[in-house]
């Protein structure tokens, strides 16, 4: 189970101390490893799958082309570095990785094709891969027919529990509820406006947060949505000015996005002033580099990754990536969490010494990694992250500064009671 | 003479081309490629069906629709709404609030099937709803258009417009719709698990027979009198006009008959594919829709199902290899074929290769003049 | 709904309302100028509108790139050598365009449709190459992003004035070219007669060139513009399609006051729709409106009853 | 195609034109006209360009609507019906370029024009029978193109365009032909042809006929109206109209 990252080879003592615990815990996944490290391919591949002497392919299924490849683009990044990076440290079981880079061309069918092909054709041994819903049930079936291994990276609406899959990012509840609570708390807020694109996630999410805010007695004044790739938030501003919300609720994605900022700061709604306060769980540096920072400052998001992040794992990371894909790169919650993805998968392989999706499925629950870029993370049998969720302010610059952060891991649950 | 004496609906050249894709769909695919690829060009061929209506409507009617996705959607729900039924038995959602129901209902809290998807239970209703209800809002459609001689580029754009309206509205009505997600986890067919690899073979062949039921229905109206008034229409509609025709009951017709050739590859396509989406409805895949039926020629029949495997296959490989270079590719194709192949691949065939198949025809067999129909000549 | 609200928050938030109304009126005619010049006057559908608005957007995020490296003391008057430059570039490749693409169609209309959609595709791969898949944030002049307080609660975005404002310029701009100068003449002439015009000594495909060269470069500074309240990505293009087009055609395609007329009329029902009704809803309602009427009247809202 | 003669007020008349007026945004290219037809007659209409002769045509057929005014055909109102019900009630146009289908067959163009299937399931189920096949090949040798049936109609020349629109009208049997100058462009020999054609065609049917070429009026015309400013200027036969000084101070003023 030790998982590092190059160049860490003197590791900080708190971080040795979550290292040796991470030891002890897992004993026998240390034996295994260890005995896996020598086993013939026949014995750590029973399926067939691609795995040589020397190499293992594995797949990266995202949009390049068509609007989410706007989004998709850091997570096609951070798992080529992640795998870079294993292989720079002698690959899994011994074998490197390889990777097949498919476009699922921001066409939902489109993945289905190409994850079918991934795993039918190319007989990969995990594929990171989909970035939207929509996405990840369109190839979930394939998935679960041809028994496959998806890590998927976006945080998401939850309602899902599949054991072809490993979700790196938060469900909705780990990330709407910390925030709600924090802003409840820390800033006083009482009345909220619910605002989000119109599909699935900002939908459902925002049925969680409607529901968590009328349980602490608090209102909703509002709830709206709009189409994806609306560009007119005038109407709603004036709304949202007329009810003066404490906290405007914001899951607008996209292309919306960035109209939505700014005209929200063109209205003369100035963020910094927090009256109304703006708390979103979409926005991460990614974003904020189409909308601006100037556009964005002020804004709360509530997530459990930022490139600010303070402490030695993240400092590496972003270290790594930049030297990787340039020095003007940011890095969001997604990106990090599709960075999880190839560490997890690998860890899982070495704890069940084979490459076998059925023993990968058996092994993850339990798995952790003490060296992700956002601290310690684990793998809950639901396949869901245990995770902490941070409260960031959105500065000048388009980075976040960690205001809270959770005390606790999160436990993920993904389908909340009550909550549906 | 030849023009008189009673037409064959199938001459000759034609018969022998569509003879050449039956080999090639029932017998060199599925002999040459594994069940994945199979199942692909099944998808694809799904798509066919849209062309082949398009080359209805547009070729021959000179009515652009862009709005095709709209039909083959409508179609593709109808079918998924009635494999979803049986998907959500009580048993399988047993972990819902309210069991029975498919699972994005219970997500939104429907605590019961909405009215309208009652009847999907029976696959009879579902069925003849496939083609019924796309083919009777194409119906609407047409009525409100044509009767008022809205055409060309109007047309074109309404029928956007059109696509947009009802993408918005699946993706608002997440509840009765499925969302963007569209409907998902489709598994079995009256108890029949279409995700094997058995099943997909069977449905790959379902699917070619019904593609030539449909090529065969589209022959027989082009070769019908209705056939050379579309061709009539498209060039002097007044002329028809003033020759006693309602010009808009054929072009409202032409269009149904196209959605509903559209709808059947909806449905069949949610049946191979195992779930629809909206992202068929909207306006990007209706129109790379036409252009399937540009690329294969849009007064061909038979280019319209080529041009769809070859544009599809092309995009397939290209972006296996060359994402970025996808688009690129796609976009000088377009411009390509209507700059210098306005009739596609059946038009390159038919200056290359088409005189020497006639040659050879025509040595085969006595001697004797071929029927002179210019249609053909140009199809 | 107003029942907790006092008169003059009412007021306040109606006289706003009516701004964003304006605004979205503006925005629309901007987007749909250069389309209803080039749609028109020469009956071409250009699907890549949207693409060469996007590219007046990049010109800008260029310029602000530019001058924040260069001339920092002159930021603030950036935006309008920006607006300028994506003038001219828009315009250029329009004329390339025309040159190359739509001159040979000009007798299949919609064939134009298709070229320039694949067009729009190979547009969107070259922004993607070059700008990368992300969205680009545009710094703009502070000056341009806030807001004036006309009363104590009545807030007006300063982009929202300067989209009306520019609106207004290249509205006023393009009616006296057309019906004011030689130019306009000419273009009219051919539109109506291209055999005739072409007898009488105009040079009918430089006039084609001019005016599908316009129509770009409008749509690039419209393109510019836009940087103050939408996003610029290789993709953002097609954000704008289906309204543009729809306000082209409910107005009547060969009247510029027709184009103003319908971008009202959509915009007022829109903004209204907006504001009473969840914004997924109020979208569909219009469209349908739209195409309802279009349906009902499908020349548009102005067009000449002519003599065949 | 017979339609039993039930009007009162225009009972001897074909066609009764009365009070029509069309405005085109305010320019009245048919102003306030008034004329008959009666059965058998050849009516030639002239006058100078823009007088609004082949408007009037337009509104008779039903391609343009009327302002205000009736027109009457058989004592049926024609400005109310649409194109195709004017085509069923027997009227027949002819258009001033001729208006044929280049891409199809001259068989095929008769054959479309055969009235038989106008409807959808018609059309559908349209057989080509013997009865067809007479009947274009009797039009054919009429209108001097039955050794070009097979050939495409692109293919034919000016003059024989001409003829094969003319036939095509023929084949639907109509009680009122209107042809929108039906010589334009052709030869001398092919002018004496297709006087020669009307002629025998004119026989049981009415025929309006708009030409400019005065020899070839003189040839056929039984009566003649001359509109000038969308208003008959003059009415009645060749001799008369052509000694009428309003008509030469018309032609020959200007």
């Amino acid at each position: 189970m030790l998982t590092k990252f190059p160049g860490s080879k003197k590791p900080h003592s708190s971080l040795r101390r979550r290292i040796l615990q991470g030891m002890l815990a897992l004993p026998a996944a240390m034996l295994l490893s260890h005995s896996a490290l020598a086993a013939s391919t026949a014995e750590v591949n029973t399926t067939g799958l691609a795995v040589t002497d020397s190499t293992v392919k594995v797949g990266i299924l995202h949009s390049v082309t068509g609007t989410m490849a706007i989004s998709e683009t850091g997570s096609v990044q951070a798992e080529k570095l992640a795998i870079d990076q294993i292989n720079a440290m002698g690959g899994v079981l011994g074998r490197k990785i390889e990777f097949i880079q498919e476009d699922g061309a921001s066409d939902w069918p489109t993945f289905a094709e190409k994850s079918k092909k991934l795993l039918v054709n190319d007989k990969v041994a995990a594929v990171f891969g989909c970035w939207t819903s929509a996405s990840r049930k369109a190839v979930l079936p394939v998935f679960e027919q041809y028994n496959g291994m998806l890590y998927y990276p976006t945080f998401y609406e939850g309602l899902e529990e599949s054991p072809n899959v490993i979700y790196t990012g938060q469900e909705a509840t780990q990330q709407i509820l910390a925030g709600i609570d924090w802003v409840v708390k820390e800033k006083g807020a009482k009345s909220f406006y619910l605002l989000g694109s119109d599909y699935i996630w900002p939908r459902t999410s925002n049925k969680i947060a409607r529901k968590h805010i009328e349980k602490l007695g608090l209102k909703v004044v509002g709830e709206e949505y709009y189409p994806l790739g609306h560009t007119q938030f005038n109407s709603v501003i004036n709304k949202i000015k007329l009810k003066k919300p404490d906290v405007i609720y914001a899951i607008v994605v996209g292309g919306s996005n960035v109209a939505f900022y700014k005209q929200l700061k063109a209205a003369g709604i100035d963020m910094t002033k927090e009256k109304p306060l703006v708390l979103t769980i979409s926005v991460t540096e990614d974003e904020i580099l189409g909308i601006g920072g100037e556009n964005m400052v002020g804004a709360y998001a509530s997530m459990k990754y930022f490139q600010s992040l303070d402490n030695d794992n993240n400092k590496k990371f972003v270290e790594a990536f930049k030297a990787k894909w340039g020095k003007d790169i940011v890095i969001g919650d997604v990106t990090q969490a599709a960075y999880l993805g190839p560490w997890l998968w690998k860890a899982a392989v070495e704890k069940a010494g084979s490459f076998d999706i059925d023993k990968i499925k058996a092994a993850s629950p339990g798995i952790e990694l003490t060296t992700a870029p956002e601290g310690y993370v684990k793998i809950h049998p639901n396949h869901h992250l245990w995770s902490k969720t941070r409260i960031g302010h959105a500065q000048l610059d388009g980075q976040y500064k960690v205001v809270y952060e959770t005390k606790e891991l999160m436990e993920p649950d993904p389908f909340p009671e009550g909550y549906q | 003479m030849s023009y008189h004496g009673f037409k064959s609906y199938l001459p000759q050249q034609d018969l022998l081309g569509f003879a050449l894709l039956a080999i090639l769909l029932l017998v060199i695919f599925p002999l040459s490629m594994d069940i994945f690829r199979l199942n692909l060009v099944g998808k694809y061929l799904t798509y066919a069906f849209v062309a082949l209506g398009l080359v209805l409507c547009w070729g021959y009617g000179g009515i652009l629709s862009l709005g095709q996705g709209v039909f083959f959607g409508l179609g593709g729900y109808c079918m998924a709404m009635f494999l979803k039924l049986e998907a959500s038995n009580p048993e399988a959602t047993k972990i819902q609030s309210t069991p029975g129901i498919p699972d994005f209902m219970d997500w939104n809290q429907l605590t019961e099937l909405p009215f309208f998807w009652q009847p999907f239970h029976s696959l009879t209703f579902t069925l003849i709803a496939v083609i019924v209800v796309p083919s009777i809002f194409a119906y609407f459609i047409g009525v409100a258009m044509f009767k008022r001689r809205v055409g060309g580029v109007y047309f074109a754009i309404i029928t956007q417009a059109l696509a947009a309206i009802l993408t918005i509205l699946i993706i608002g009505q997440q509840g009765y719709t499925g969302g963007v997600n569209g409907i998902t986890d489709l598994r079995t067919l009256k108890g029949w698990d279409i995700r094997s690899d058995e099943a997909k073979y069977i449905l790959y062949f379902v699917n070619v027979a019904i593609l030539f039921l449909c090529l065969f229905a589209a022959q027989y109206v082009r070769k019908s009198k209705l056939g050379r008034l579309l061709v009539a229409m498209r060039e002097r509609e007044d002329r028809v006009r003033f020759s006693g025709y309602d010009v808009s009951n054929f072009k409202i017709f032409v269009f149904c008959l196209g959605a509903a050739f559209s709808a059947i590859g909806g449905a069949m396509f949610t049946l191979q594919v195992g779930f629809m989406s909206p992202s068929f409805v909207g306006i990007v895949p209706s129109i790379e829709m036409v252009i399937f039926c540009a690329v294969g020629g849009r007064l061909s029949l038979l280019g319209a199902v080529y041009g769809t495997l070859l544009v599809n296959w092309a995009k397939t490989s290209f972006s296996e290899s060359f994402p970025e270079l996808w688009l690129l590719a796609m976009g000088g194709l377009f411009i390509a074929v209507v700059l210098a192949f306005p009739n596609g691949l059946a038009g390159l065939y038919q200056t290359w290769v088409a005189p020497r198949v006639d040659k050879w025809l025509a040595n085969l067999k006595t001697p004797r003049p071929l029927t002179t129909n210019p249609l053909e000549s140009r199809s | 709904m107003f029942a907790d609200y006092s008169m003059a928050e009412l007021t306040s938030i109606f006289a706003m309302q009516a701004f964003a109304g304006l605004i979205l009126f503006s925005v629309f005619v901007l987007m749909a100028l250069g389309l209803a010049i080039i749609f028109g006057q020469m009956g071409v559908i250009n699907m890549a509108h949207g693409e060469f608005m996007i590219l007046g957007a990049y010109i800008t995020y260029l310029t602000s790139h530019i001058f924040s490296e260069y001339a920092q003391n002159l930021f603030d008057i950036y935006f309008f050598v920006a607006m300028i430059l994506a003038f001219i570039v828009t315009f250029a490749l329009g004329a390339l365009v025309e040159w190359g693409l739509i001159r040979h169609l000009y007798k299949r209309p919609l064939d134009t449709l298709l070229a320039t959609w694949g067009l729009s595709l190979i547009l969107q791969q070259i922004y993607r190459s070059v700008f990368g898949a992300r969205e680009v944030g545009v710094t703009l002049p502070d000056w341009l992003m806030g807001s004036v307080a006309l009363s104590e609660s009545i807030e007006i975005p300063i982009n929202g004035l300067f989209v009306m404002g520019l609106t207004l310029i290249i509205a006023v701009g393009v009616a006296l070219m057309m019906y004011r100068s030689r130019w306009g003449c000419q273009v009219r002439a051919v539109v109506q007669n291209r055999t005739m015009a072409g007898a009488v000594g105009i040079n009918t495909e430089k006039v084609d060139r001019m005016t599908f060269a316009l129509g770009c470069g409008i749509a690039g500074i419209a393109g510019s513009a836009f940087t103050m309240i939408g996003s610029t990505g290789p993709t953002s293009g097609q954000l704008y399609i289906v309204d543009t087009f729809l306000v082209v055609v409910f107005g009547g395609a060969s009247s510029l006051l027709g184009t103003i007329a319908s971008a009202f009329t959509i915009s007022q029902a829109q903004s209204t729709m907006e504001f009473f009704l969840s914004g997924s809803m109020a979208k569909v309602l219009t469209l349908l409106v739209v195409v309802g009427i279009l349906m009902l009247r499908p020349q548009g809202l102005f067009a000449l009853k002519i003599r065949r | 195609m017979t339609i039993s003669n039930v009007s009162i007020g225009a009972k001897d008349f074909v066609l009764a034109v009365e009070g029509l007026t069309v405005s085109f945004d305010g320019f009245k290219a048919v102003n306030d006209l008034s004329f008959y037809v009666d059965e058998n007659e050849i009516r030639v209409i002239i006058g100078p360009n823009g007088a609004g002769k082949t408007t009037v045509l337009d509104l008779i057929c039903g391609r343009t609507k009327a302002t205000t005014g009736s027109i009457k055909f058989r004592g049926k109102e024609l400005t109310k019906m649409k194109e195709h019900q004017i085509v069923h009630a027997g009227v027949g146009r002819k258009f001033q370029n001729p208006s044929i289908y280049e891409d199809l067959s001259v068989f095929e163009n008769l054959e479309i024009s055969y009235p038989r299937g106008r409807n959808v399931w018609g059309a559908l189920t349209f057989k080509r029978d013997r009865e067809v096949i007479e009947k274009v090949e009797e039009i054919a040798e009429m209108i001097f193109l039955k050794d070009l049936l097979g050939k495409e109609a692109g293919l034919l020349s000016h003059g024989q365009k001409q003829w094969l629109e003319i036939g095509m009208l023929l084949i639907q049997n109509p009680d009122l032909l209107m042809l929108d100058e039906p010589v334009a462009g052709m030869s001398v020999a092919e002018r004496k042809q297709t006087a020669e054609l009307l002629h025998r065609i004119t026989k049981n049917r009415s025929v309006i006929v708009i030409e400019h070429d005065m020899q070839f009026v003189e040839d056929i015309a039984d009566r003649v109206t001359v509109l000038h400013q969308g208003k008959v200027l003059s009415e009645g036969s060749m001799e008369r109209v052509k000694t009428d000084p309003k008509v030469v101070e018309v032609y020959l003023g200007h």
